[in-house]
C-alpha cells in the first residue's frame, strides 16, 4: 500500500527532464505487471502513449507488452493489438462459454456491409469510388450507420477537383473484427496484386470525379500511409 | 449475400430452353428489386458463363442483359433509369464489337470498352468475397470478448463531456436547416438604442437653454410598457452622459434619486 | 478469501452429476483456460455453479480456479472472491494506475454542441456571429467550458470596430473527432448526401453515381466559400 503511495510521488515528478532522471523505473516484471493491470481494467484498447502516460517515469511499456503477450500465448484470454493500441480479449475458440451480446443491433444490409468493405479495401475513398465499383448509388442511412457504429469515419479531403472528402476504417472497426492492422485484412495483398484494389478510370471516358492520375497518386499516397507499420 | 442467387438466367441465344431455365428467368426479372443495380445484375448473369470472370464473354453478356430488359420491357416491370442507361451503353459495345474497327473513329476500342466492364464485375465480385470474409471473422461480443466488468476506481472523479462528430454535424446541420426555412430576425421592437437616444437628443438640444429635467426627451409613446420604458431610460441617460462628454451638455442632479436635470452648455469646448 | 471456502462451496454443489459420465471432461488445463476467458468477460462475478452450468459436462471449475488463482499470484490482477462468486480484479498495490478509468463523461448540452459546431465550421468567429447564426445569445458559461474543455481558444482579434476576439478550434478538438482538420468537416451538402438531413430532391439526378458526383461539387463548393480567408 505504501509502495503505491511512493510511486504516485515519482509521477508527479513531470517536469523533470526525460528517461535519466532522478527516479529509476520499476523493474521490467513490474512494469508487465502494471500493462497487465491496465490492458484488464479497460473495456477498450489501450494505446502504448497512454500506458506511459500512466505508468511511473522511463517505463518502457512496448517491451512489457512484448513479454506479457507471449505470457499469455495460448491462454483463455490473449493481448491483442488493434491498431496503434492493446487490448485483452478471450480466445476466440472459447466463445461458446460466453452469453452472447446482441452487437448488431441494427442488422447490416448487404449494401451496407459492402459498402465497409470496399472502404476497408480501399480506405481512403470516396463516396463516388464507392459507388463506380457497386455501379449503383449509396442509399441514404448506409453510410449515417457505419458512421454511428464508429466502424468509419471522414479521412482527409482527396486532393482533386471538388476536394471530396474521403472514408477511412476505425480503430473500433479493426476491434471488432479483431484485425491488427488494416493491413491484415483477409486477402488484401492478393487482391492488390491483382490490380482490384485500383481506381481505373473508363477508357476514354472522363475520369470519375476528376479521378486522374493526380488522384490515383494521392490514393496510393494515402494508402501506404494507413497501411504503414 | 451474392450467393442467393442461384438462379441461372436462360441464354436466349441458345434456341430450347428447359422448363427450369425459364423459371430461373421468370425468377430473376421478379426479383428485379433485390438486385443493386445494373452491375448486380450483370454479375449474376455471369455466373451462366461458368468461366472464370477474367475469361467471361462480355459479348454474350451484353446480348443476356438486353435480353432480360427486353423481357422486362415486355413483362411491363419499369426498370429503374440506371438499367436503361446501361442497356443502351451494352448495345453500343456490342456494336463495337461485332463490327470491325472504323480507323476513323475516335475514342477506345470495343475490346477496351469489354475488358473496363469486366474488371469491374471482377472487382465487384472481390469486394463481395472480402465482404464475406469479412464478416465471417472472429468478432468482438460474438467469438471474442472484451472486459466484462471494467474496474471502476473510485479515485479522483472528473467529469468529462463528450460529444461524436454525428453529434456535432446534426447540430450544425438543424442550425442550418432552421436558417433556411425561418430567415433569423432580430427583434427590435421593444429595444430603443443608444444612437437613437443620441440622435433624438442633438434634435432637441438645440431648444435647452434652461434646466431641463431628462425624463423630457425621453421618446414618445415608450412610457406605457415596462420593457420599453426600462431601454427608453438607460438609452436616454446614457445619450446623456455621451452629450455631457462631447461638451454639448451639462448635467446635475440635487442629490441621490433626484431627478437629473440638463442643459444646452453656451461655449461647448474646442 | 482463502482455500477453505472454496473447498465448502464445492461441496455446496450438490446437484450436479456423478464425474464419470458419457462424454470425457475436457483436460484441467483447458478448463483452466475457460474458467480464465468467462471471469473476465462476465459482466458480474461469477459462481462455481454457474461456471459449471456453462462449462462442458463432468468439468470441475473448482478444482480449475485453485490452479487459476495459483497462476495469477503476484500478478497485475488476481482472482478474487467476492462473496460467494468469483472475479478477476486488480491488484491492490496496482490501484494507482486506474485513476484514469474514474473520468466520467457526459453529454454536451445542446448549447455547446450547436456553439462548437459553428466554431468548428465558421472559424475564426465572434460572439456576435455565433449569436447572429444560432439566433439565441451565447452563455457565457457555454464559451467557459469550451474552453476549458479546451476544444475552442481564442483566435486573432478581428480587425473590425471594437476589435472583438474570435475563436477557434484547438487541435485537442481535431483529435478527439478524428480530425485531421477543420476542413474535413462535410459540407452541408455532402451531410444531405449522408442522410444527416432532410434531404431535398437533387435537381436532375443524374443514374449511375452521378448524384453523388454532383453532391460532392456542390459541397466542396459551400466548404471553400466557408473557409475563404
Amino acid at each position: 500500500m505504501n509502495e503505491s503511495e511512493t510511486r504516485e510521488d515519482d509521477r508527479d515528478e513531470a517536469d523533470t527532464p526525460p528517461r535519466e532522471s532522478l527516479f529509476e523505473a520499476p523493474p521490467m516484471a513490474e512494469q508487465e505487471r502494471m500493462v497487465e493491470a491496465v490492458l484488464f481494467a479497460s473495456t477498450e484498447p489501450v494505446t502504448v502513449r497512454d500506458l506511459e502516460a500512466r505508468m511511473p517515469h522511463g517505463s518502457d511499456p512496448a517491451e512489457a507488452l512484448v513479454h506479457l503477450r507471449k505470457r499469455y500465448e495460448g491462454r483463455g484470454v490473449q493481448v491483442v493489438r488493434v491498431g496503434d493500441a492493446w487490448a485483452i480479449r478471450t480466445a476466440p475458440d472459447l466463445g461458446f462459454l460466453m452469453q452472447k451480446e446482441t452487437v448488431e443491433t441494427r442488422k447490416l444490409s448487404r449494401a451496407a456491409i459492402e459498402t465497409l468493405a470496399i472502404i476497408a479495401y480501399h480506405q481512403p475513398v470516396t463516396r463516388a469510388e464507392i459507388e463506380e465499383i457497386r455501379g449503383v448509388s449509396v442509399s441514404r442511412g448506409t453510410v449515417d450507420q457505419l458512421l454511428e457504429m464508429e466502424w468509419i469515419r471522414f479521412g482527409r479531403r482527396k486532393m482533386t477537383p471538388g476536394r471530396p472528402v474521403t472514408f477511412v476504417v476505425t480503430q473500433e472497426f479493426l476491434d471488432h473484427f479483431g484485425l491488427e492492422n488494416a493491413r491484415d485484412l483477409p486477402g488484401l495483398k492478393e487482391l492488390r496484386a491483382a490490380g482490384l484494389l485500383e481506381s481505373r478510370p473508363m477508357p476514354g471516358a472522363a475520369p470519375l470525379g476528376g479521378e486522374g492520375d493526380e488522384g490515383e497518386e494521392e490514393a496510393s499516397e494515402g494508402q501506404s500511409e494507413l497501411f504503414e507499420d | 449475400m451474392a450467393d442467393d442467387f442461384d438462379a441461372e438466367p436462360a441464354n436466349t441465344d441458345d434456341a430450347p430452353q428447359s422448363v427450369a431455365d425459364r423459371v430461373a428467368a421468370e425468377a430473376l426479372i421478379v426479383d428485379v428489386d433485390g438486385f443493386e443495380g445494373p452491375l448486380d445484375l450483370l454479375l449474376t448473369l455471369s455466373r451462366t458463363q461458368k468461366v472464370d470472370l477474367r475469361k467471361i464473354s462480355v459479348l454474350q453478356l451484353a446480348r443476356q442483359y438486353l435480353a432480360f430488359v427486353e423481357r422486362a420491357k415486355r413483362l411491363r416491370i419499369e426498370l429503374a433509369a440506371d438499367y436503361l442507361v446501361m442497356a443502351a451503353w451494352l448495345a453500343f459495345l456490342k456494336s463495337r464489337l461485332l463490327l470491325p474497327p472504323d480507323p476513323e473513329e475516335e475514342g477506345p476500342s470495343g475490346e477496351e470498352l469489354a475488358a473496363h466492364l469486366a474488371f469491374q464485375l471482377e472487382r465487384l465480385e472481390a469486394m463481395r468475397k472480402a465482404a464475406a470474409r469479412l464478416m465471417a471473422r472472429d468478432r468482438l461480443g460474438r467469438d471474442f470478448f472484451a472486459r466484462g466488468l471494467p474496474e471502476d476506481v473510485e479515485r479522483v472523479r472528473k467529469v468529462s463531456y463528450s460529444a461524436t462528430l454525428l453529434d456535432l454535424m446534426q447540430a450544425y446541420a438543424r442550425i442550418k436547416t432552421k436558417d433556411e426555412f425561418r430567415p433569423y430576425a432580430y427583434d427590435r421592437k421593444n429595444v430603443f438604442t443608444m444612437e437613437q437616444a443620441l440622435e433624438r437628443m442633438r434634435g432637441l438640444i438645440g431648444f435647452a437653454g434652461t434646466w431641463t429635467d431628462i425624463s423630457t426627451y425621453m421618446p414618445d409613446g415608450w412610457g406605457n410598457n415596462r420593457t420599453r420604458l426600462r431601454s427608453a431610460t438607460a438609452a436616454t441617460f446614457a445619450a446623456s452622459l455621451e452629450l455631457a462628454k462631447e461638451g454639448h451638455v451639462e448635467l446635475r442632479q440635487s442629490e441621490t434619486f433626484a431627478p437629473i436635470q440638463l442643459r444646452r452648455r453656451e461655449t461647448p469646448h474646442e
